[in-house]
């Protein structure tokens, strides 16, 4: 297939393919979300009302710093291999194969922990009639975890030590995602209807998608000149 | 002083053309005032000790590195740099797929493969391939994907004679067909008519460093 | 001059060096005179806030400090838009001088903010909209600058910074917005530090000056800096060689 | 005039810790800033003289006026 649709299959099947080959990698960041809801329960308590009350946000920033986790590896063997500064000089339009480099990230870290919020809300007693709407939030907020977290990593990607810095200039950005994920399903535990916030969860996750593939395109490429 | 190089070719549209160029690095002058024209056919060799800013001026005409003064026109080209641009996770297969998805290039991958001696490792994963192997499957996206303009970085890197030999008959095939080759390198390319930039090492310049 | 012979103008490092000398004086003293003019009105002159008492006088270094440590931010969007677009040096300049003078503002509001609600909620640390807001923004503002400091080349850490403020910028409205909402989710509406129930003219006059004073201390100390970093950044150049000399003759700057 | 005594006005209403220590920091935050950009200054001039001490007529930095790259064509080696 050729044209744009080919470059944005081509990448991601690439990204796919790779991702298979490594899974152990791709693995690594759900696992530390589990081990840390563990680490969770044993530090607060394992009360169901306590751990209960607590359950959205703790999954949520846990599903953050995850993401956070994840990140960190998304450009940086493309860096070092090479195949990055030929990505971003070959791909025509440039931001279609970082598009979907950031799509093969999120099936395996969003949309992954969009499926196993169950067994998170089981751990954590999450009421289950609020389980439909924590998954709901996580699926339509996610997105925008990854969009913006791929800017700081295309930004970080040339450092030695690039870990603590993506997180001091990502998590910011992510304050209106965790504060409407969080939020929707705290509400939805009294009752209240969260149709707002899931709109807003939406329009956060648009407008990183407008905005973050291009900036993430000009941070490689800044990226890419120091080397 | 600087001659400029005027193409042999004056009628046709230059595939390269570099007005006045000027690379400044860490606070040092790599080359400056530098012009020169590249035409359908034309092959430059950039010759010149470390640091002298090969490396350099390949990535400021590939469109890697944005510092310099002065004007670069370039056509449609493929940057061959220090880091081989092969997935180590992927086959050589899966690899110029890649690159035939990215810059929509008509080429086969086997055939690119065969071109370049290493049929039959099609599925073979590059981690487990030779460096010079990685090269050769590197070179295949010379193949893979046409560009009239390449810039070679050190092609000849890690490859024994047969590579070598190969890296010199595909440039013969890109500039019997039109294209246009720069290509740093410290062995002779051996490409007949091929043109010479020798960049030098200047002076650290103004003894800025402590400051 | 024309707005565009402007633009181009300032281009050039070292007409911006000799252009605003005069200016950085000016908006030095401008900025001292109204800053103490409107502290000792503020202080002095002012009546007390028939609620929150004399702790109200606190908002003379609240607001001030937190309004300028957002306009700083929104200047560096503003300065990473035109060093990604238009490639000018002192966009990147400005970048790296905005800075300092941002995170210290943003400290200060965050301080004075914690010093008001001490008297006023009988704790130090309140979560409310504003400060929260001042909180994400002292870590957006701490970003940058670890970000400037891991990058070692020049010119590729000025774009880098750029490319974050710019999404930074995008997001701060979202930012706000959702810190707003979110503390109507955890706590009931409380009479905030920034909207003081009608303040009257005595109380307000003095925080407008005060606003003003800052805005040009803030103008003023970004072409100081703005001023050693060309110097510095342009240090082989003939017109600075020329200048320390001239200086080291004792001939002034 | 708000407050009738000296001690009043330090007092603040009781508050005077709260008062003081804020505008404290803002005196603090104010010179930092002021004074950072001065001495600043001053160590670049102090550097740059002794620099040109040093080193009166570098030879061309790239900012300068210096000579033009030498750049060779040909195979001639480089000067």
């Amino acid at each position: 297939m050729k044209g744009p649709v080919g470059v944005f299959l081509g990448q991601l099947r690439r990204e796919l393919v790779a991702a298979l080959r490594s899974l152990q990698e791709v693995l690594n960041p759900l696992v530390f979300l589990f081990l840390a809801i563990t680490l969770f329960a044993l530090g607060v308590g394992v009360e169901p009302e306590t751990l209960g009350r607590y359950a959205p946000g703790i999954i949520w920033v846990l599903v953050l710093l995850s993401n956070l986790l994840a990140l960190e590896g998304l450009f940086r063997r493309d860096y070092d291999d090479g195949t990055l500064e030929q990505m971003v000089l070959l791909g025509r339009p440039g931001f279609l194969p970082v598009l979907a480099k950031v799509t093969a990230q999120w099936l395996f870290s969003g949309l992954a922990m969009t499926v196993l919020a169950p067994l998170a809300a089981l751990l954590l007693f999450l009421p289950g009639e609020v389980l439909g709407i924590t998954m709901l939030t996580l699926l339509v907020g996610s997105p925008a975890l990854t969009l913006l977290g791929a800017v700081g990593a295309a930004l970080t990607v040339g450092l030695k030590r690039g870990g603590v810095l993506l997180a001091l200039l990502i998590l910011p950005l992510y304050v209106p995602t965790l504060i409407f994920g969080a939020g929707a399903v705290t509400l939805a535990m009294a009752g209240v209807d969260v149709t707002a916030q899931v709109y807003w969860l939406m329009a956060v996750s648009m407008l990183a998608l407008t905005v973050a593939p291009f900036a993430v395109q000009a941070a490689l490429r800044i990226s890419l000149e120091q080397s | 002083m600087l001659r400029s190089l005027l193409p042999r070719g004056a009628s046709l549209k230059p595939l390269l053309s570099i007005e006045n160029l000027g690379c400044e690095r860490d606070g040092r002058l790599l080359f400056g005032g530098l012009t020169l024209c590249l035409a359908a056919g034309e092959c430059l060799e950039l010759k010149g000790p470390n640091g002298s800013g090969k490396s350099t001026l390949l990535r400021a005409v590939a469109g890697l590195y944005p510092d310099y003064t002065g004007t670069i026109e370039a056509a449609q080209s493929l940057y061959f740099g220090h880091r081989p641009g092969v997935s180590a996770v992927l086959t050589a297969e899966e690899n110029l797929r890649w690159y035939a998805a990215l810059c929509s290039g008509s080429g086969a991958a086997a055939d690119a493969l065969a071109r370049v001696g290493m049929a039959g490792y099609e599925r073979v994963a590059c981690q487990h391939m030779s460096a010079g192997q990685q090269r050769r499957v590197a070179l295949a996206r010379l193949v893979v994907c046409e560009a009239p303009l390449w810039l070679l970085d050190e092609p000849l890197t890690a490859l024994d004679a047969s590579g070598q030999a190969l890296v010199r008959a595909l440039i013969a095939d890109q500039l019997h067909r039109g294209g246009a080759v720069v290509c740093a390198t410290h062995q002779s390319l051996e490409v007949s008519g091929a043109r010479v930039l020798e960049l030098g090492v200047r002076e650290p310049a103004a003894q800025a460093a402590p400051g | 001059m024309t707005l565009k012979e402007l633009w181009h103008r300032l281009g050039s490092p070292r007409w911006f060096y000799r252009f605003s000398g005069p200016w950085h004086v000016a908006l030095g003293v401008l900025a001292a005179l109204l800053l103490t003019a409107g502290t000792v009105w503020g202080l002095v002159f002012a009546p007390p806030d028939y609620q929150q008492g004399e702790s109200f006088r606190i908002i003379y270094v609240h607001v001030p400090s937190a309004i300028v440590a957002q306009s700083a931010y929104l200047l560096m969007g503003a300065a990473g838009l035109v060093l990604l677009v238009w490639r000018m040096k002192l966009a990147d300049m400005v970048l790296a001088a905005t800075v300092p003078f941002g995170m210290t503002m943003t400290a200060l509001a965050l301080f004075s903010g914690a010093a008001w609600g001490k008297p006023t909620w009988g704790t130090w640390w309140v979560w409310d909209a504003r400060i929260t807001s001042m909180l994400v923004l002292l870590f957006l503002y701490m970003g940058l600058y670890a970000l400037r400091q891991a990058i070692p080349r020049q010119e590729t850490a000025g774009r880098a910074c750029a490319v974050l403020a710019l999404v930074g910028v995008i997001n701060i409205p979202i930012i706000k917005y959702s810190v707003d909402w979110w503390l109507t989710l955890h706590q009931g509406a409380t009479f905030t530090l920034t909207e003081p129930p009608s303040m009257p003219p005595q109380m307000w006059i003095p925080l407008a000056i005060n606003v003003l004073g800052v805005y040009c201390l803030f103008g003023a100390n970004l072409i100081g800096r703005l001023r050693v970093e060309i110097l510095e950044r342009e240090q082989g150049t003939q017109w600075v060689r020329e200048l320390v000399a001239r200086q080291a003759a004792g001939g002034g700057r | 005039m708000s407050f009738s005594s000296l001690a009043e006005f330090l007092a603040m209403g009781g508050h005077g810790l709260y008062v003081w220590s804020s505008y404290g920091a803002a005196v603090i935050i104010v010179i930092y800033n002021v004074v950072s950009v001065r001495l600043r200054l001053r160590r670049f001039f102090r550097e740059a003289r002794d620099r040109q001490r040093r080193q009166p007529y570098p030879p061309g930095h790239a900012g300068s006026a210096g000579p033009a790259a030498e750049l060779v064509t040909g195979d001639s080696t480089r000067s």
